[in-house]
């Protein structure tokens, strides 16, 4: 641990956990204008989180501890992921070999519980929404190595950091370019489907049977709804981090110029985000895991690429 | 040594003193557990110590049997198996007072004391032993105690099925290795192990082909599982803790000890390991997921982590083919840790179904349910098994796991190409993990979680008893260790590695090449971050209003019948495995604007025994029957025709 | 001292005759075999080997067989007063007079160093056995008794004619005519090799049909199946024995004349033959004495291979000798107190002999274990050392069939035994329980094989290693 | 003295073919006491008036021409059965095997390397065509009865085989084989019995329920 340690972690929780829910604003804020609205403004998450923090939690008879344990354990796995990811060209607090695979499986621990959770309220719809996000996830999981091993392969290292490093701006250009071409495109579908968007998921869907993610939250009221939201958007967020730094591979030189960069990046891929909500129509069920799997040979295929 | 030896011999006669007690008496069983108990207690402290010496402790005496010898060895490779198994037998001992007490079953609990006690003794020999023919003769007692612990039950038909299809598979693998060890002796001229990293034979092939075989079956890997899911599901909870936990492990080990015996490992070798670890996870869990018995499920879990730990197994032994110290030091370390933690919470998880199916009376998973509020130990204990199972982090299946996936990253430090498609087994991996969250998702979610689905699930009313819990606890602590502190186990990994693979310079675990510590440190910090979340939300929503009924859009009146079932919630992946797995489905079919009561029912049987192997094996049978009652007509005619026959043909022979 | 244990039984005869009291002539037998057994452990310990000329006499071969047949008669013996106790409508005045002559016969095949004196012996013992198959007295048993007595006298008349094929040989080889062995095995080379090899194999197909090697195997099953269980504990531990005996006597013969490999590849055949046969035959046996049978039938194929292999792997075969004997005693025993419990030897009827008979049930799934060679019984051992000899001498594959015909022959064995001994017990007769002298013996031979499965005495090892120098041709 | 053994060996494979021809059970048993009686001739005219060959000779009359016929004779009578031989294959076939057998046995002998003395002679060729035609009775009739004549033929043919090697064979031996002989005949007789009165019929046929 150097004496920078400190400071950076702040700076990477500081970015977190003020601008997640803005990504939130602006992909809505996109879809509003694309739709011909206004829309709501920009600030419009925080707002909502504000008035569900005030608010007092309603429970179902039927819950335990295990229900609040899946909000907890969202935000909580979202926080730590962060300090694991470089944002834009801000390196990662923590940084090691093979915390790349800690990463993988923090998300896996934070669904482990939010499946629980849903399941805790003993209500059939919010099951059938648990069975299909860990269906989709399992389909997912796949695409995310297949793609980590080629960002490994072309950085010689096992840690995001170096992943994700200055490297990227060359390998564009170079033979490998096709190959993160693919690995993107992959990356981008991986980051639809954790987050339940269209064209994968409808996050303001109304009719309960159609919903995958929202189901499952269905019962959360007040406070851990506010958890339930926010976790959402740190995850956007810290899964977005990747795709940003391999889309843009700038180095300012300075925190404050990287941070500048990222945010930026950000913002850009909330709007990308956004227009595909909009130009898109939500895939049928059965359809989504022909998807992913096809999203997997994808990212087999980039790896094909780079290790002949 | 001495004490080792002794720990043997106690626990090999701990079930005896039972049969001289009154038949409902508890002293039989207490003193039995405190035999078992002080034998492992000495076992274990006596490898301690050996592995404190450093260099491995050997027992050379005489045996009056042709080729017999009393030679043991303890050396880090058996320690790291002989430990979890001390712990795990001691754990089963005391968790069989509360779970199988005498006083329950008069009938058969005096003849299961005896063979789980000799059970624990034939395995502690086993991974000691240092002679062939010791090792065989450890290794098939071990077997046929087993055997009478699956078939504890004998009056149920199931558990009989159960019991031949294992002793019956356990006997193929052990004639196997009896022709294994003898070529080996032939290779070395000496029934004696050879010394690590010193066989340079001719018939490696054959060697490795049925160690393969023999191992093979008693690991489980695929498609030789078949007699462990009914095995399992039939024997008593802490004997199928004992039977996945440990036993599965001495194949592995058995696979481990033969293939540090050779100088070159020819890479086929890695590549068949590695390629059956992933069939074997792949679809050990996809069986899982399609299961609705509760201790069927963990079964098939048991095949898939025997898988994980083949895959890190032959990419250690590519590693050695294509000289690769890292990957060596990674693949083998990974498959060993994993070996014990598998050991650890697999008995964790099999306590604590055995206390569901204890309190509840059935296996089946959709007769649970609720059973959090009921028996919030037994459910916080599976829980954490379950996690870690998964191989989530903070616990200690992901250091495990994590170690392989490293492994499997590593192939990329060689030049060859070919050995580059191994990092293949990273997303062979991932997959794996996917469907096992799932697949523990749904056990925990619909046993434990929800409205009971029963009136015996309503009816529970007691948690594990404190002999129940107690095991549970202790296993669950040392998961969390490992977990947390992985730091703690590096060096005997790494000594362990370096006495499979003497010759390889190995780097040290747990510094760049995998730092350990790191991985336990966030753990750390997650938990942290946890408990002050959750601190605050209970804070928050200490007193809200829990009276509601969930939300069931808009329907006013659900019943417990409503909510998800085990076999809905895995269907829709099951689905996507159609292809491997031939789910037949019964019923469901409704039609009509009001359409008469219909019940559905998919059920999942095993790819290779009953799909394969029954099937053909009737084929045989029918076959031969039908063999004899053409040769064995019942005519003396006949018979003395094959006198003359035989006599012709001979004649024939020497006139030649 | 030899002539007394020829002679004590038939001493016993005439007392068996006119006894009128039917326990007392049931204890006879117990006598008799305690008074053979007691002979028997003076003369292996005192009567040194036999002398050129002589006609009776010990060697290695005679002690290692004489060392087991006496004390499983003896098991047996004992087994018989409480069996006949419970089966007074049969009576005894048949029974013991015959298993009288048996014992004599027997250990005169054992000492005998004439071969035609090994010949009359042998077919006295099958003289004597027939009446004893006919113990039940109903069409089966007629059956079976008929098929042995045929087979069984054609194939002794071939060992016959053989016999005097081995004469002819020393006749035109100008060596001294004579079936003493010592003098055919000072004539070795002398003999002529086509009429010694004619011989040898007429030999083999007449001891060989005694024996049970396949496909002269055939009156085995229909005679264990319908023999009483102590009966076919003699035959298949003691008769088998002999036959294997005068088969080795014929193989000494053949290794003197330098002939051993002809004789090994001989009964090599007959050994693989007799195993596969008994692997396949074993699958379904709805029988569970005949299934016995083809347990015994693949045994003997065991055996005939370790020989035809030689070295090491006869050393193995030869305790397999002993451990068979013992192990097969404790089987049929066992299995006969549970065909006497449920009045069945269908396995569609017998179930759940372990809660049925707890004493005689238990035995005979040991039995089971040991016969299939799972530790720590002795058969563990000698099938493994025999497999050792198979691959040391370099015959990979056969080894490789043996061990897969050794699985074949445990699932089709252990399919029947689990079914018997394990389940709830159904349609058995309440009258029949075990009872001490019916479990006993049986126990007893079980805890001498287990015994050599743990531990194998020094004179016993010392005694094995001199048969096999005898066989290999080693003039002592 | 080898014309009278030649005509001796000549008259017992006449005999042979008679067996295997003959349809009558009877005549069947009388023809095997003949063959018995015609043995008894072969030793004194082989080996001259010892005492053994007088023994032998007198083994063979008594029991292969005497008590072992009367014993099959009395069997029958009492018995009751109708006395035809019900050959599983025909009686012309079981000729030509017979006759086949016989030539062969001539040629095989032939090849055998034989010492100077038994050149020319039929012993050896006699004893093996009398063993196959043992055997041919053996496998191709039915009734018990027959099966015992098979048997006997099969023991006539190694008796001549014996007389040949009279030195091997010491006395006692001698005698403890015909003794079995005998016994193994008597149980035969014994076992016939009772297979008739289980199946009333001495067909072996019927004895075939115990298979596979």
């Amino acid at each position: 641990m150097d004496t920078t340690f400190l400071p950076r972690a702040a700076l990477h929780l500081v970015l977190l956990l003020t601008c997640a829910p803005l990504l939130q604003g602006v992909i809505g804020r996109t879809k509003a204008l694309f739709a011909g609205r206004t829309g709501a403004p920009l600030l419009q998450p925080y707002f909502d989180l504000a008035r569900l923090l005030r608010k007092e939690s309603v429970f179902s008879r039927t819950t335990t501890w295990v229900f609040l344990a899946g909000p907890v354990v969202g935000v909580a796995v979202a926080i730590l992921a962060a300090l694991l990811v470089p944002f834009g060209a801000l390196p990662a607090p923590i940084a090691f070999t093979g915390d790349l695979l800690l990463f993988v499986y923090l998300f896996g621990l934070s669904r482990f519980f939010t499946v629980a959770s849903a399941l805790d309220t003993g209500s059939s719809f919010e099951g059938m929404g648990g069975a299909r996000e860990v269906t989709f996830a399992c389909l997912a999981e796949p695409t995310v190595l297949f793609s980590l091993i080629v960002l490994a392969k072309l950085a010689g290292s096992l840690s995001l950091t170096d992943l994700l490093g200055p490297h990227l701006a060359a390998a564009w250009s170079g033979p490998a370019g096709l190959s993160l071409g693919l690995v993107t495109v992959c990356l981008l579908v991986v980051l639809l489907v954790e987050n339940s968007r269209i064209p994968f998921d409808d996050p303001n869907t109304h009719l309960e049977l159609t919903m995958i993610h929202e189901v499952m939250v269905l019962d959360h009221s007040g406070p851990t709804f506010a958890l339930v939201m926010y976790g959402a958007a740190l995850k956007l967020m810290v899964l977005g981090a990747p795709l940003v730094r391999l889309l843009l591979p700038v180095d300012t030189g300075s925190w404050a110029g990287d941070a500048g960069v990222f945010l930026a990046g950000m913002l850009l891929l909330a709007v990308l985000v956004g227009v595909i909500e909009s130009v898109m129509a939500r895939l049928r069920l059965v359809r989504i895991p022909q998807v992913l799997i096809g999203t997997t040979l994808l990212a087999g295929f980039a790896l094909v690429l780079v290790i002949r | 040594m001495g004490w080792f030896v002794a720990g043997v011999l106690l626990t090999a006669i701990s079930g005896v003193p039972g049969f001289f007690t009154t038949r409902h008496g508890r002293s039989g069983e207490r003193l039995a557990c405190l035999l078992v108990l002080t034998g492992v207690a000495s076992a274990a402290a006596s490898v301690m110590v050996t592995l404190g010496a450093g260099s491995p402790v050997v027992l050379n005496a005489p045996w009056a049997v042709p080729g017999g010898e009393l030679a043991l060895r303890l050396d880090p490779l058996a320690a790291l198996f002989i430990l979890p198994l001390c712990l795990v037998v001691g754990a089963g001992s005391i968790y069989g007072l509360g779970y199988w007490p005498q006083a329950d079953h008069p009938g058969n609990g005096r003849r299961f004391r005896l063979f789980y006690g000799l059970l624990a003794a034939s395995m502690l020999l086993v991974l000691a032993a240092d002679n062939s023919l010791l090792f065989l003769f450890a290794w098939e007692v071990m077997a046929v105690a087993a055997f009478f612990l699956v078939t504890t039950e004998q009056e149920r038909a199931e558990a009989r099925r159960a019991g031949f299809i294992y002793l019956v598979s356990a006997h193929a693998g052990a004639l196997a290795l009896f022709a294994m060890f003898v070529v080996l002796a032939r290779e070395t001229g000496s029934l004696h192990f050879p010394t690590a990293a010193t066989l340079t034979g001719g018939s490696a092939t054959l060697v490795f082909l049925l160690g393969l075989f023999g191992f093979g079956v008693k690991a489980g890997l695929m498609p030789l599982h078949i007699w462990l899911p009914p095995a399992h599901a039939a024997a008593p909870s802490h004997a199928s803790a004992l039977l996945s936990g440990i036993v599965l492990k001495t194949g592995i080990y058995g696979l481990l000890r033969l293939t540090s015996f050779f100088a070159v490992i020819p890479p086929w070798w890695g590549w068949t390991v590695l390629a059956l670890g992933i069939v074997s996870g792949i679809f050990g869990v996809a069986l899982a997921l399609a299961q609705h018995d509760l201790k069927r499920l963990l079964a098939y879990h048991s095949v898939e982590n025997i898988g994980i730990i083949a895959i890190g197994l032959g990419l250690a032994l590519l590693g050695r083919s294509f000289a690769l110290p890292a990957l060596v030091l990674l693949g083998t370390s990974g498959a060993l840790l994993h070996v014990v933690n598998h050991g650890l919470f697999k008995s964790l998880l099999f306590f604590s179904a055995g206390s569901v199916v204890h309190a509840t009376g059935s296996r089946e998973i959709d007769h649970y349910g609720g059973l959090l509020r009921r028996q919030p130990w037994t459910a916080v204990c599976f829980l954490s098994g379950a996690v870690a199972i998964c191989g989530l982090p903070p616990f200690n299946g992901f250091v495990s796991e994590w170690l392989i996936y490293l492994a499997a990253f590593d192939v990329f430090q060689g030049e060859s190409l070919t050995l580059r498609l191994a990092v293949l087994a990273a997303p062979a991996l991932a997959l794996i993990g996917g469907l096992a969250v799932a697949c523990f998702v749904k056990v925990f979610g619909i046993a434990f979680l929800g409205e009971p689905r029963t009136p015996q699930a309503a009816a529970v009313d007691h948690d594990a008893a404190p002999s129940l819990r107690g095991p549970m606890l202790t296993l669950l602590l040392a998961c969390a260790w490992i977990g947390l502190l992985p730091g703690t186990v590096a060096p005997l990994l790494q000594k362990a590695t370096t006495c499979w693979a003497p010759t390889v310079k190995l780097a040290s675990l747990g510094g760049a090449l995998a730092p350990l510590p790191l991985v336990g440190a966030v753990g750390w910090v997650l938990l942290i971050y946890l408990a002050g979340l959750g601190w605050w939300l209970h804070r928050r929503t200490r007193n809200a209003p829990r009276d509601v009924s969930t939300w069931g859009c808009g329907y006013a009146a659900p019943t417990v019948r409503m909510q998800y079932t085990a076999s809905s919630f895995a269907d829709f992946l099951v689905g996507q495995f159609r292809f491997g797995l031939r789910t037949e489905r019964h019923g469901g079919q409704i039609a009509g604007i009001f359409p008469p009561p219909a019940t559905f029912s998919s059920h999942t049987p095993d790819a290779v025994l009953d799909r394969a192997l029954l099937p053909g094996f009737r084929q045989v049978a029918h076959g031969c029957s039908w063999l004899r009652a053409r040769v064995q007509n019942g005519l003396i005619p006949t018979y003395l025709l094959y006198v003359a026959l035989t006599l012709v043909a001979l004649l024939i022979m020497v006139a030649h | 001292m030899l002539a007394a244990l020829i002679l004590i039984p038939l001493l016993l005869l005439p007392l068996a005759l006119v006894l009128p009291w039917y326990r007392l002539r049931s204890w006879l037998l117990p006598l008799a075999g305690a008074l053979h057994l007691l002979l028997t452990v003076l003369a292996l310990g005192t009567v040194a080997d036999a002398a050129p000329g002589d006609w009776v006499g010990l060697d290695p071969l005679a002690r290692l067989v004489l060392l087991v047949s006496s004390p499983l008669f003896f098991g047996c013996a004992l087994y018989a007063v409480d069996y006949l106790e419970i089966r007074r409508d049969r009576g005894n005045r048949i029974m013991v007079p015959c298993l009288l002559v048996f014992l004599s016969a027997l250990s005169l095949a054992a000492i005998s160093r004439h071969l035609g004196l090994l010949w009359v012996a042998l077919e006295s013992t099958t003289l004597a056995s027939a009446p004893l198959i006919y113990y039940n007295r109903n069409r089966h048993s007629i059956e079976a008794t008929w098929k042995y007595l045929l087979v069984c006298s054609v194939g002794i008349a071939l060992a016959m004619l053989g016999l005097l094929f081995t004469a002819y040989a020393a006749l035109l080889g100008g060596a001294p005519v004579s079936l003493l062995l010592d003098d055919l095995l000072a004539a070795g080379p002398l003999l002529s090799k086509p009429w010694l090899h004619a011989g040898f194999a007429f030999l083999l197909v007449g001891f060989g049909t005694k024996m049970g090697l396949a496909p002269l195997h055939t009156w085995k099953p229909d005679t264990y199946g319908e023999a009483p269980g102590l009966v076919g504990a003699l035959l298949a531990g003691g008769l088998t024995s002999l036959a294997f005996l005068a088969v080795l006597r014929s193989m000494q013969v053949m290794a003197a004349a330098g002939s051993l490999p002809l004789a090994r590849s001989a009964l090599l055949a007959l050994g693989l033959l007799s195993l596969l046969l008994a692997a396949l035959f074993m699958m379904r046996q709805n029988d569970l004495k005949r299934m016995l049978a083809y347990s015994s039938i693949e045994h003997m194929g065991l055996l005939a291979v370790g020989v035809g292999i030689g070295g090491l792997a006869t050393f193995g075969a030869l305790l397999h000798m002993v451990n068979n004997a013992l192990a097969k005693g404790c089987l049929f025993l066992s299995a006969g107190n549970i065909h006497r419990a449920f009045a069945s030897k269908r396995l569609s009827e017998v179930r759940g002999a372990l809660t049925a008979l707890p004493f005689s049930g238990t035995l005979f799934l040991c039995a089971f274990l040991a016969v299939t060679g799972a530790p720590p019984f002795g058969m563990f051992l000698s099938e493994f050392t025999m497999l050792r000899g198979i691959f040391t001498d370099g015959r990979t594959w056969v080894g490789l069939a043996v061990v897969l015909l050794l699985g074949v022959v445990f699932i089709g064995m252990a399919a029947s035994v689990l079914d018997v001994s394990q389940g709830e017990p159904a349609g058995r007769e309440e009258l029949f329980t075990d009872r001490f002298l019916l479990v006993a013996p049986p126990l007893a031979l079980l805890i001498a094989v287990l015994v050599l499965g743990v531990y194998l005495p020094e004179p016993l090892r010392l005694l094995l290693e001199q048969a096999v120098g005898q066989l290999e041709g080693v003039k002592p | 003295m080898t014309d009278l053994s030649n005509l001796c060996l000549l008259l017992v494979i006449l005999i042979n073919f008679f067996a295997l021809g003959s349809a009558r059970l009877g005549a069947c048993i009388h023809a095997v006491a003949l063959q018995g009686a015609v043995l008894a001739v072969l030793p004194l005219a082989t080996l001259g008036l010892t005492g053994h060959a007088l023994f032998l000779a007198a083994g063979a009359l008594a029991l292969k021409g005497g008590v072992i016929p009367w014993l099959l004779l009395r069997a029958i009578r009492e018995v009751r059965i109708r006395r035809e031989m019900e050959p599983l294959i025909g009686f012309v076939p079981t000729l030509l095997l017979g006759a086949l057998a016989t030539a062969a046995a001539f040629i095989f002998a032939d090849r055998l390397p034989l010492i100077a003395g038994h050149q020319g002679e039929l012993f050896i060729p006699t004893a093996l065509a009398t063993l196959c035609t043992g055997f041919l009775l053996l496998m191709s009739r039915r009734k018990a009865i027959t099966q015992v004549v098979g048997y006997l033929i099969l023991e006539n043919g190694i008796f001549i085989f014996g007389i040949l090697l009279v030195e091997a064979m010491p006395l006692m031996v001698e005698a403890g084989i015909l003794l079995d002989l005998l016994v193994a005949v008597f149980v035969m007789g014994i076992v016939i019995g009772q297979i008739n009165r289980e199946f009333s019929s001495l067909d072996t046929e019927r004895l075939s329920a115990l298979k596979e």
